[in-house]
């Protein structure tokens, strides 16, 4: 055994100490794995402390400490820690294991001489692992300055400008003709009542004409090679069958377009627009898009109006134009694809797409937009009559176990805005049916409170049905909504003309896909998962890959920007170091040994595996490689390797787990 | 092979064993008269008779080279295992039942008691008083021996020292002329022979690398028998539904039984430093399987109706668990 | 207090076999007992297995003879499926067959039986194998009997994938057929093979029938057993060795039964001993009347010399002369003088040639139709080929999903263990009298008369192998050794 | 037998869900059986059915593999590929004739510490159910050593 090992055990004050005779453990180890290689075996109150870390610092010194092993809290906490001591000492920091017997056995276990044995087992394992251990180099990566960022909301607008500003340059790719995302339908923004598109252009604009930045809209990511620090991304420009060189936006070529269109997008439904078409005076860029669905000429090849009255010389209106395919590098990716509103048909008894009066928030918000469908102006279907009585319907598809478990967290606030602006604008009757009231932010609570002084009504109870049957004569030619009021516990229906279903956001309907595109992981809800819940929101498992907004969950816009700004700041703290150290836990391929039958070419999700036709063999990129060790476990030839979790660790630690080392060895 | 004291020493012995090696070596054809020109072959049962006393007499370490094939499967085995060990400078386990246990070594799925019993009580068996063989029996003209079997089939190493593993059922004859070479070589010093515990007459890859079928990135969504359906010929037989055993088996043989449109069925063990061959190949079919569900991945799984005859045909003596429960329960006691 | 000699394990057999010899009083063979030390137990393990796998699997019973299992396992898997292969697949198999029975029983006669008649049975020991046999008669002859192992090989594997323990038969047929140009080169392989048949009967002619000891030695009675014999016949009642009809005569040549493959078990029954872990199958017709002969006992014999016995003549021209040459010369048939059974291997030898040479003719062997797919559902089937060392029977019984739920297994040597058993008491008996000094020669005698059955152990013993030291004790009347004899192998 | 039958359980934990759970298990202070000893690997995708062979056949009663739930693996979906290993072990178990019960998959993710609290302690006390597997057998072979090769002017010539 040439390998000198101390193990230290740590009390953690009682911690551990309460539980386990620990200097009996550090005794047992010096003892009873001496023939393992154990030189020293001491127990410690803190073993974090910078004296514990001394201590151990020092033995590496002084008795040449070739392995280390710390038994103490789980190394999520502390590895770093102790791997750290060891490489001021001169040792490799992957020679150092830990050995979790807080978390794992005297936090749980309560019988002293069973937690006592469980710790010399983990110990023993720990020891029969570290000994497989190989010292270990960061893999470093240049890392290319640019940024790619996907989703041209609010929060993939803040990110990008953040990166631009700091003098770095970014590829921002939209996928409809302008950016501003949910944001710029919107009216008015909570809590202030600010109006959105006041506040939002000015950043649209800012991106539209930055020297950093480059806007691809009506454009979408189809392909994403390479890895942290020099990604690749294929990105295909769909044809708007507009010249942006010679277009000026003057927006002749709409007004004489003949083709009405309903626009479910930006106007949710609402309202109607041309087949080629700007989705909103505002839009950044601010050019057209023929929309060849609907098109007359692509239809039945006759009309061109667009392209005869275009006044710009040379026409900008061009019919051939095709799909363009850009390859952009960036050495960061930032994702802000947003969400989709719940689709509330998919509750039937709320009666929306049957019973007219029945409207969606984003519908509402389109109304009450001055630049909207009604100029503002909340009215009923019939687009003249002016509710006298409204219903806002909290909850719809969220916190609900038929659709989605979790609180979409906006529709809260959301709802006392619809709220207050119906009062405001009609003077109607609002009631409000929640589950919960949820203002946990800045000047929310007192918003909520604002609302209630202003005469909202609010029914603690979910509603059950929403119906046009009348059972008395004031239902008349109402809708009645059928709901439980849990604080007078009574049920009740009510009678109004219009009722707003608060909707849920949900994740969008292609996020999956997504991505696996950029070889991120969703969860169970479907958003995004941060390597970290709060350590670490706006990082993903694979390096280089960050995430802000809504695709990591549920947000207001407070929350989308400070998430953007985030991701923006990560990237630049990436940019700026210019290269990168990676984990150099990894798998590689013993080329000999590979028979290339390629059963773990299917297997990896981070396409690091390739297979080399003119050797027969496969091969791992080890900066793709996320260190998982899935095909090592799974190679028949047994030809992979893992840096770091290799079969020999694993398969020492377990014998060590079952103390088969202190048998005697077997002939 | 006219005994000849100045040069060096050959034997070859079967333990438990098929004679199909002794058959493959007879198949290096010509090269046996190296064989013969080379070695004073002092002990070849299927081929020369031999005295025992002559063996037992020998200086220990006296005989060169000995090709032991063959499981231990008694303790005559086991005697003349170490007896050989003893009397030979260069021990090779010969063959997958030396090596690994062979298909006999799927025996120790059950218990030897289980094993007489179906053999004395089949259909043809005419054996009304239910009599069984006695290690011991007593005659009237006095008391015969047959030898008392072990709960479980052993490999040669796992009863003596093993100086190098030659693989297969049997190793390929061009694979023997090989290492008859390089042994010839060696003697006349113009090789080195392998460091000890090597694997010899093999490649370290798995048979798909000898394959030359056409391989595609793998997934199937159902397993097939060999017989099923028409097997095309240039693609993979994995890819194909077929589970063939290539992926996960030592190369060396030429991917023969592929080539033959049969599955591989295993003979040649593990690739190098593997630790247990039937995890390979279950890693290995797993991954190739095109489901999430589980309902349905079972479905699937229902496609190999005998998983661990399929893994363990030839390696299961020599696998992490070595036998199956019943059998193994009785080799502890 | 009798002496006992013990020759364990014999030499020159594929497997493993141990003899016990007690003299009585005054130094006579008072009986002796032929223990098989082993048993594999593949009639339980194949249990559990799909039936495709048989062919595979069963060739590790024997590594000398594996194609006769693949082939009565492929038969018996046929039979489970109730599928009838294309005769493309049939003639495959047979040829491949009949290219491996030339490689077989040239490897006996030359390396295992041989030596005993070209060497002599008083030849020292270290002369009494191949290369001796080449010292003697020449170089040129290994060469020759080098190339017909080669030969025959070369066209295993051909067909069957491999040299030793073929792949390629699967439940319907094939997993592979041959080209047209391999045809051709297995045909002149064949023809090649045709002249060693003939070349290894002159051979045969001019050591053995002219050496007048050896002829007395073969019509002595020394190695004479008036048994049943059993061969499978074709239609035509002449041996075939891949397909046909199992006939049965008795000891005088009369027919005695004549069965299906699927009908064994109505004729024949295995009676157990309990100090062997091998069984002794005998004619339920008959009955087991012990180790005896004659019409009463049930004993029969499977080898060559069955085979003539039992068929009415050859299927092939060159052989046929020699069958008719072979009982002109020893009188007639039946005949019972067991050493004849090498001469009767020869003519086998001769007629797989002359079928090899047929089967490769016919351009339909080298037809893209080696397989049918199976649809009917699996349950039951009996497989029966000649073995060259006797009738080889495979029986399975499989569920639904055509894995084994039983196996039965009556393999080639296990038919002769009583036979040989009696060959080797009658040896005994005669060879050693008074306490006659027990010289290597006699010892090889004994062995003699159980070689001339070519018994492979490797086969009977698939139910676990061994094996043991060689002692012969000699002890006088008060039990105190004279002389501690030992061999080895 | 009067004192009650302790198996001993080897656990395989993934970095992200499982072992993050058996930390959060600790830190609310959680109380379960002391059996189960965990190995952390960075995915249950890790798992190679050689470690539950090698944790069997070197005496562990029981072996517990651990990982995040389906569709939330950090990894994407290895997860799935430890579930089909998984699945085809334990028929290969079955056949050897060791109880498949002995092997046993749970989700867990990283906010489960209850969950993966109360699942060991089930598991503990099926595999006291089953009663010892006690296999202790050797070992099997593992890489070659580089043992020189025994020396030449030994060998007669």
């Amino acid at each position: 055994m040439t390998e000198k090992i101390g193990v230290y055990v740590c009390h953690c004050g009682t911690n551990i100490a309460g539980t386990v005779d620990v200097k009996g453990v550090a005794e047992w180890a010096a003892e009873h794995l001496k023939h393992r290689g154990v030189v020293i075996g001491r127990d410690y109150k803190f073993m974090c402390s910078s004296l514990g870390q001394e201590l151990v610092e020092q033995d590496i010194k002084e008795l040449g400490l070739t392995r280390v092993i710390v038994a103490a809290c789980s190394p999520h906490l502390h590895e770093k820690t102790f791997r750290t001591a060891c490489k001021n000492a001169g040792l490799n920091p992957y020679l150092c294991e830990m050995v979790s017997i807080r978390e794992q056995v005297s936090w749980v276990h309560t019988d002293k001489v069973a937690a006592t044995e469980k710790s010399k087992a983990a110990i023993s394992g720990g020891v029969e692992r570290v000994i497989h251990n190989e010292p270990l180099e960061p893999i470093r990566v240049p890392i290319h300055a640019d940024t790619l960022v996907v989703g041209g909301g609010i929060a993939g607008i803040q990110a990008a400008l953040e990166i631009a500003d700091a003098g770095y340059h970014v590829c921002l790719v939209e996928r409809e003709p302008s950016i501003g995302g949910h944001m710029a339908q919107f009216d008015k923004t909570f809590p202030t009542l600010d109006c959105a598109a006041c506040i939002l252009t000015p950043k649209m604009v800012e991106i539209g004409s930055h020297p950093n930045i480059t806007l691809l809209t009506w454009s979408e990511v189809e392909k994403v090679d390479g890895y942290v620090g020099n990604f690749k991304a294929t990105i295909r420009k769909k044809a708007s069958y507009v010249n942006t060189d010679t277009c000026t936006g003057c927006g002749i070529c709409w007004e004489k377009c003949p083709k009405k269109v309903v626009d479910d997008v930006y106007e949710a439904g609402m309202g109607i627009r041309k087949a080629i078409y700007r989705p909103f005076a505002q839009a950044v860029p601010k050019y057209p898009v023929m929309d060849v669905d609907n098109c007359t000429y692509f239809k039945n090849g006759k009309c061109k109006a667009c392209q005869l009255f275009c006044p710009t010389e040379p026409n900008s209106i061009n019919f051939e134009q095709k799909d363009e395919m850009l390859e952009i590098q960036a050495g960061n990716i930032i994702l802000a694809t947003g969400y989709e509103l719940f689709d509330a048909t998919r509750i039937p008894q709320y009666g929306y797409g049957k019973l007219p009066n029945v409207f969606t928030s984003l519908e509402f918000e389109r109304m009450c937009n001055a630049a909207g469908p009604t100029e503002g102006k909340i009215v009923l279907r019939d687009m003249k009559t002016t509710p006298k009585s409204v219903i806002v319907v909290h909850c719809v598809g969220s916190r609900d176990e038929n659709y989605n478990k979790y609180c979409s967290s906006i529709c809260c606030m959301q709802s006392l805005k619809f709220a207050h602006l119906v009062m405001e604008r009609t003077g109607a009757e609002v009631y409000n049916c929640y589950i919960d009231i949820r203002t946990p932010f800045k000047d929310y609570e007192e918003f909520y409170k604002r609302v209630l002084e202003e005469g909202g009504h609010f029914i603690r109870g979910k509603v059950a049905e929403i119906t046009d049957a009348a059972r008395l004569p004031e239902e008349e030619g109402k809708l009645i909504v059928q709901v439980e009021d849990t604080l007078i516990g009574k049920q009740r229906r009510i009678p109004v003309d219009m009722v707003i279903l608060s909707s849920g956001i949900e994740p969008r309907h292609d996020a999956k896909e997504v991505g696996k595109l950029f070889g991120i992981a969703c969860g169970a809800s479907g958003w995004y998962t941060e390597r970290h819940p709060k350590l670490d929101p706006v990082a993903t498992m694979t390096e280089g890959i960050y995430i802000a907004g809504c695709v990591q969950g549920p947000k207001d816009i407070p929350a989308s920007v400070t998430q953007g700004a985030a991701a923006a700041a990560r990237v630049l703290g990436k940019i700026r170091q210019g290269v990168i150290s990676l984990e150099p836990v990894r798998a590689s391929i013993n080329e000999t040994q590979c028979s290339g039958c390629r059963i773990c070419n299917g297997l990896c999700p981070f396409n690091a595996i390739t297979f080399i036709e003119d050797d027969k063999v496969s091969s791992i990129n080890p900066a793709l490689c996320q260190g998982c060790g899935t095909c090592v476990a799974a190679c028949p030839a047994g030809a992979i390797s893992g840096t770091g979790f290799s079969d020999q660790q694993i398969m020492a630690q377990i014998d060590g787990l079952l103390l088969r080392n202190l048998e005697p060895v077997e002939a | 092979m006219t005994a000849n004291g100045n040069k060096p020493k050959f034997a070859m012995y079967w333990a438990a064993s098929c004679g199909g090696c002794e058959i493959a070596v007879l198949n290096i054809h010509e090269k046996i008269l190296d064989v013969d020109a080379n070695f004073d072959v002092v002990f070849w049962p299927v081929a020369m008779d031999a005295k025992y006393k002559d063996v037992e007499a020998m200086e220990d370490g006296s005989i060169l080279l000995t090709l032991f094939n063959g499981g231990i499967r008694n303790d005559e085995n086991e005697h003349i295992a170490k007896l050989l060990r003893q009397k030979s400078k260069i021990l090779v386990a010969f063959g997958s039942c030396a090596n690994e246990g062979c298909i006999p070594g799927l025996a120790n799925l059950s218990p030897v008691e289980d094993i007489v019993n179906t053999a004395f009580h089949t259909v043809s068996t005419d054996n009304p008083n239910g009599i069984h063989p006695q290690t011991s029996y007593k005659m009237p003209e006095g008391e015969i021996h047959i030898p008392t079997l072990y709960p479980v089939l052993k490999t040669l190493d796992q009863v003596v020292d093993v100086d190098y593993y030659m693989p297969g059922c049997p190793p390929e004859s061009h694979q023997i002329a090989a290492v008859i070479d390089l042994v010839i070589q060696v003697l006349q010093g113009k090789a080195e022979l392998p460091p000890k515990g090597a694997v010899i007459g093999a490649g370290n890859s798995t048979v798909c690398d000898e394959c030359q079928r056409k391989r595609n990135v793998k997934s199937i969504t159902s397993f097939k028998r060999i017989f099923g359906q028409a097997i095309d010929p240039e693609l993979c037989l994995l890819e194909q539904g077929i589970p063939c055993n290539g992926i996960a088996t030592r190369s060396g043989c030429d991917a023969r039984c592929p080539t033959a449109g049969a599955q591989c069925i295993g003979c040649y063990g593990p690739a190098e430093g593997v630790a247990d061959y039937g995890a390979r190949l279950i890693t290995g079919f797993a991954s190739v399987i095109e489901s999430e569900d589980p309902a349905q991945i079972d479905v699937i799984l229902d496609g190999i109706p005998d998983p661990t005859g399929q893994f363990y045909r030839f390696n299961l003596a020599d696998s992490l668990l070595k036998a199956g429960k019943s059998a193994w329960n009785k080799e502890k006691v | 207090m009798t002496q006992r000699i013990t020759i364990d394990p014999i030499t020159r057999l594929e497997g493993h076999g141990k003899i016990e010899i007690f003299l009585n009083e005054e130094g006579d063979v008072a009986n002796t007992y032929f223990q098989i030390p082993e048993l594999r137990g593949f009639e339980r393990f194949c249990v559990g297995r799909p039936v495709e796998e048989m062919p595979l699997l069963t060739n590790r019973i024997c590594g000398v003879c594996p194609e006769a299992h693949h082939m009565a396992a492929a038969k018996a898997a046929d039979a489970v499926y109730h599928v009838d292969p294309p005769r493309t697949a049939k003639m495959l198999r047979e040829l491949l067959y009949s290219a491996f029975y030339c490689t077989d029983h040239t490897t006996h006669f030359y390396a295992l039986g041989g030596p005993d008649f070209v060497m002599g049975p008083d030849a020292p020991v270290a002369e009494r194998n191949i290369l001796g046999v080449i010292h003697k008669v020449g170089l040129e002859i290994g060469g020759k009997v080098i190339q017909m192992r080669k030969y025959g090989h070369t066209v295993v594997e051909m067909i069957g994938g491999r040299k030793v323990h073929p792949c390629t038969s699967i439940p319907g047929g094939l997993t592979k057929g041959i080209t047209e140009d391999q045809r051709k080169e297995i045909l002149e392989m064949g023809k090649w093979a045709v002249e060693f048949g003939q070349f290894s009967l002159k051979l045969f002619n001019d050591i053995v029938l002219g050496n007048k000891a050896y002829v007395d030695l073969i019509l002595g009675d020394i190695y004479t057993h008036k048994t049943y014999y059993m061969g499978m016949v074709d239609q035509n009642n002449r041996i075939n060795f891949y397909d046909g009809k199992v006939r049965v005569v008795d000891p005088d040549g009369k027919e005695f039964v004549k069965y299906e493959p699927k009908d064994y078990a109505e004729h024949i029954a295995e009676h157990v001993e309990p100090w062997t872990y091998l069984k002794f199958p005998y004619l339920k017709g008959v009955g087991w009347k012990g180790f005896t002969d004659g019409k009463d006992s049930g004993v029969y014999c499977a080898t060559p010399l069955s085979r003539v016995n039992a068929a009415d003549g050859m299927a092939t021209p060159r052989a046929q002369e020699e069958y008719d040459k072979f009982f002109k010369t020893l009188g007639g048939k039946p005949v019972h003088q067991r050493l004849a059974t090498h001469w009767a291997r020869l003519i086998e030898l001769l007629y797989a040639a002359e079928r090899w040479v047929e089967l490769a003719s016919d351009p339909e062997v080298a037809s893209p139709n080696f397989h049918k797919i199976p649809t009917e559902k699996p349950a039951e089937g009996v497989g029966i080929v000649e073995a060259p060392r006797g009738t080889l029977t495979h029986h399975y019984t499989t569920d639904e999903r055509g894995v084994l739920t039983k196996v039965n297994l009556i393999v080639g040597t296990t038919n002769n263990y009583a036979p040989i058993s009696m060959s080797i008491n009658k040896a005994a008996t005669s060879l050693i009298k008074k306490g006659t000094v027990v010289t290597e020669p006699m010892l090889n005698m004994v062995e003699m008369a159980f070689r001339a059955y070519d018994p492979c152990f490797g086969c009977a013993t698939h139910s676990l192998p061994g094996q043991m030291p060689l002692q012969i004790t000699i002890r006088d009347a008060q039990g105190n050794p004279v002389e501690v004899l030992k061999q080895f192998c | 037998m009067t004192e009650q039958f302790e198996p001993t359980i080897i656990g395989f934990t993934c970095n992200w869900c499982s072992y993050r759970a058996a930390d959060l298990a600790g830190t609310s202070r959680m109380k379960y059986a002391p059996n189960v000893r965990l190995i952390r690997m960075m995915c249950s995708g890790r798992l190679d059915p050689t470690f539950v062979l090698r944790a069997l056949s070197s005496g562990a009663d029981g072996v517990m593999i651990t990982g995040c739930h389906p569709g939330e693996c950090h990894y994407i979906e290895q997860n799935y590929k430890a579930l089909r290993r998984f699945l085809l072990l334990r028929r290969v178990l079955t056949g050897l004739g060791i109880e498949a019960e002995r092997v046993k998959l749970v989700w867990a993710s990283a906010a489960e510490g209850a969950r993966f609290a109360s699942e060991t302690t089930a598991f503990v006390e099926e595999i006291r159910k089953l009663g010892p597997l006690n296999w202790g057998g050797a070992n099997g072979r593992g890489p070659s050593t580089q043992v020189p090769a025994p020396k030449l002017e030994e060998v007669p010539a």
